[in-house]
């Protein structure tokens, strides 16, 4: 059974269509599956929802999409970082659903661990609340939030092995794996594959079940905000 | 006359306690870190998915994979740790997190807070601030006293969308410091320069 | 005259298709990873938190940190991964796995399954059948088709406690191999050396 | 702030007491904090609740517990290997909620993660859904479990550094991270604590923060089925 796949268009092919519902992995710039965004952009599929935590920036990540009037709807939890994100919401060409970061991670593996509802205190008492069901525990108020189910989970990692187990690196881990489970299928774009058996089985961040199609490629892994301090 | 930023940083600092995991959130309370008292051991959470976050990287050593909360090129230190975003809110949501120290535009006298969003002018997001404050055991509010038009934000009731319902335990802003209590808020301490009068001047909420 | 326990467990085999995760359960589903068809792949997942479960071990090199479900000593492969037990039922819980073979008690032509408790009698607990049953796409039970008082463990209603209602979508036994469709049981195939009515004869339950 | 103990005794002297609800760590004898199980017998805390996907054997693990009637209930998926828990059972001395592998595990993550409730297909339509609220979502219906919240999570590592960072060894892993998550406050045993620094922060299995107390000890480390395969 190949997962390996030539390149992120070949990888995602017979998989795009109109209207779908796509979850991406990353946080801000960090850890975006950038070449499948690239090959969504190329392709044209239009009218897509996608849930990602962030909205990319102008002209690299889900932006690129924003651009090309791809992407009819967001859930997110923070699009501070978009300006052609913010005029085409203000101007209601665009949907928004604004999900707290932590209920957005949750509602990702929930769907995947085939949770369709849990019960959580974030957003109690706000606008997030209205229209959700609320529940008592022990006297304290919680609101049911809902799995978040996938056509298609788009993510990034450092490395893979052909099986489809993969490494992540560092905080590019963040919505990765949460993302990669909630799909109907999972495409993951890595830095490098490496033979099956190179890995430590108890190092392996997402085992292979997860992940239908790998490919391979060079990314720019572009630095959102470049912050330093002086040499000691 | 009141404290400026790295006053205000300085004071939240004190509220640390050994051993505690603390979340900061972005602008002055990323400061806190550069006050942590000698002795004390905190450990930073960054809720994008790492515990044990280090300073900015020296020119040159930055890492692309390797980013806070505020999207800003950091370090790692000895004892950290990376995790996926579920385990991180995981972690936040389940009280783990002894403190967090985050910024905001409105603070009410219950303890609600405002700091996600100003309808039909501001529209970014909460992030992760509603699972912090729902989450953390202890919050504490750091913010200027009042806006850039002078208008108090303690308020008696909050004006905007809020982040949380009761949910801030303590306020530290240029003029001073309250905790939210029964009834009100508590002046626990003035800034230096700032009368108990001023600072009840520039409240628009009950003190008790 | 009808399979033996290895043929069964062969003719489960055949079920197995390239690139399927499949979890097997205790006793025959345990022989069917002794039969997997040349040129097909299959990676097959033992619940307290393994892909990629290997072979028993050459005798000295058992390892008290690798055991399969049923507590027995294994081996990894190259493409084996390990995780905790949240993650191991998510996966199962969220139809990750294509396929369970597992034993029963007993099986209902609406697909109700019992294979975990008789009242008053055996209490051991459903360990993890009940995620697995509601959780995995394709589920086959592979048991000998009657008891032995002779009674047909294939039923028009189960008898005993469930482990989940509906279930079951093949039953494969040392008479036959049944699918669950609409309005009952389907005749798929008939073992070695039995007539259909022998299978018919030995079923409790209505074959459409 | 020393998280360090000398030995279990010493990590649990001030925290046991009479009627607590201990979740702990392991599958079957793989992985169980054998130490802290044993410092528990010396100690004598009486009417206990476990959480514990199993109840070790007559002799090892959980059973030590049983045989000096420390043990009140049981909250478990699977007790089949111990003739004396099914004697204190059958006899009513013992009480049982039996919970599915897969709840129990979640539950206690759910805890862990400040979820009071979810909704599993799990046990649909068995004698587990008795009781419990029925909710359907898209035409199928599932059941609420509730978080299950510890007094104490006993739990067992391979690896710790002096911060409580652990690493786990193969399927040893199991139920320990779960168990850690839903205590108030977890105590953990390992083979080795290393220096801080030593972990790659990407191996890190379970973070330091869900582990307050750490010993190092010995480990029998029992085998339940040794089963063998001829050299080839």
């Amino acid at each position: 059974m190949k997962k390996i796949y030539e390149n992120a268009t070949e990888a995602l092919a017979d998989l795009l269509h109109d209207n779908m519902l796509i979850a991406a992995g990353g946080f801000g710039l960090c850890g975006i599956p950038e070449l499948l965004l690239q090959a969504i952009k190329d392709h044209g599929a239009k009218d897509l929802t996608f849930a990602s935590n962030n909205a990319g920036v102008d002209d690299f990540g889900i932006g690129i999409l924003l651009q090309t009037k791809q992407v009819k709807k967001m859930i997110s939890s923070y699009v501070g970082e978009n300006a052609e994100f913010m005029r085409q919401y203000l101007s209601g060409e665009l949907e928004l659903e604004f999900t707290p970061q932590g209920t957005l991670a949750e509602r990702m593996r929930a769907a995947g661990c085939g949770i369709p509802g849990f019960y959580t205190k974030t957003g109690v008492g706000t606008l997030i609340a209205e229209g959700k069901q609320h529940k008592d525990f022990n006297g304290e108020t919680f609101i049911m939030e809902e799995g978040l189910f996938a056509d298609l989970s788009i993510i990034k990692a450092w490395k893979a092995d052909a099986t489809g187990n993969l490494i992540f690196r560092k905080a590019a881990r963040n919505f990765n794996p949460p993302a990669a489970m909630c799909g109907k299928i999972c495409v993951a774009e890595v830095e490098e594959i490496v033979p099956t058996g190179s890995f430590d089985p108890d190092h392996i961040h997402l085992p292979g079940i997860y992940v239908n199609r790998i490919i391979q490629g060079d990314h720019e892994k572009r630095i959102e905000q470049r912050t330093t301090r002086p040499a000691a | 006359m009141a404290w400026d930023r790295n006053q205000m940083a300085a004071r939240a600092a004190q509220e640390l306690k050994d051993g505690m995991y603390v979340n900061l959130g972005i602008g002055i309370p990323t400061l806190v870190s550069n006050y942590i008292p000698d002795g004390i051991t905190v450990t930073l959470q960054s809720e994008n998915g790492m515990l044990g976050m280090g300073p900015f990287p020296i020119e040159g050593e930055e890492d692309a994979d390797l980013i806070n909360a505020g999207k800003q090129t950091i370090t790692e230190l000895p004892q950290t740790a990376y995790f996926d975003s579920a385990t991180s809110f995981g972690m936040i949501r389940g009280g783990k997190i002894a403190m967090a120290i985050l910024g905001a535009m409105e603070v009410a006298e219950n303890g609600d807070l405002a700091n996600w969003m100003i309808p039909g002018k501001l529209v970014k997001g909460m992030g992760g601030a509603m699972d912090l404050v729902a989450g953390v055991g202890h919050v504490v509010v750091v913010m200027d006293h009042t806006n850039k038009h002078g208008d108090s934000k303690v308020l008696a009731a909050c004006t905007l969308p809020l982040t949380g319902k009761s949910v801030v335990n303590r306020i530290i802003t240029n003029l001073g410091v309250l905790d939210v209590v029964e009834g009100g808020l508590k002046i626990i301490e003035i800034a230096d320069g700032v009368t108990e009068a001023d600072l009840r001047a520039a409240t628009k909420a009950t003190i008790v």
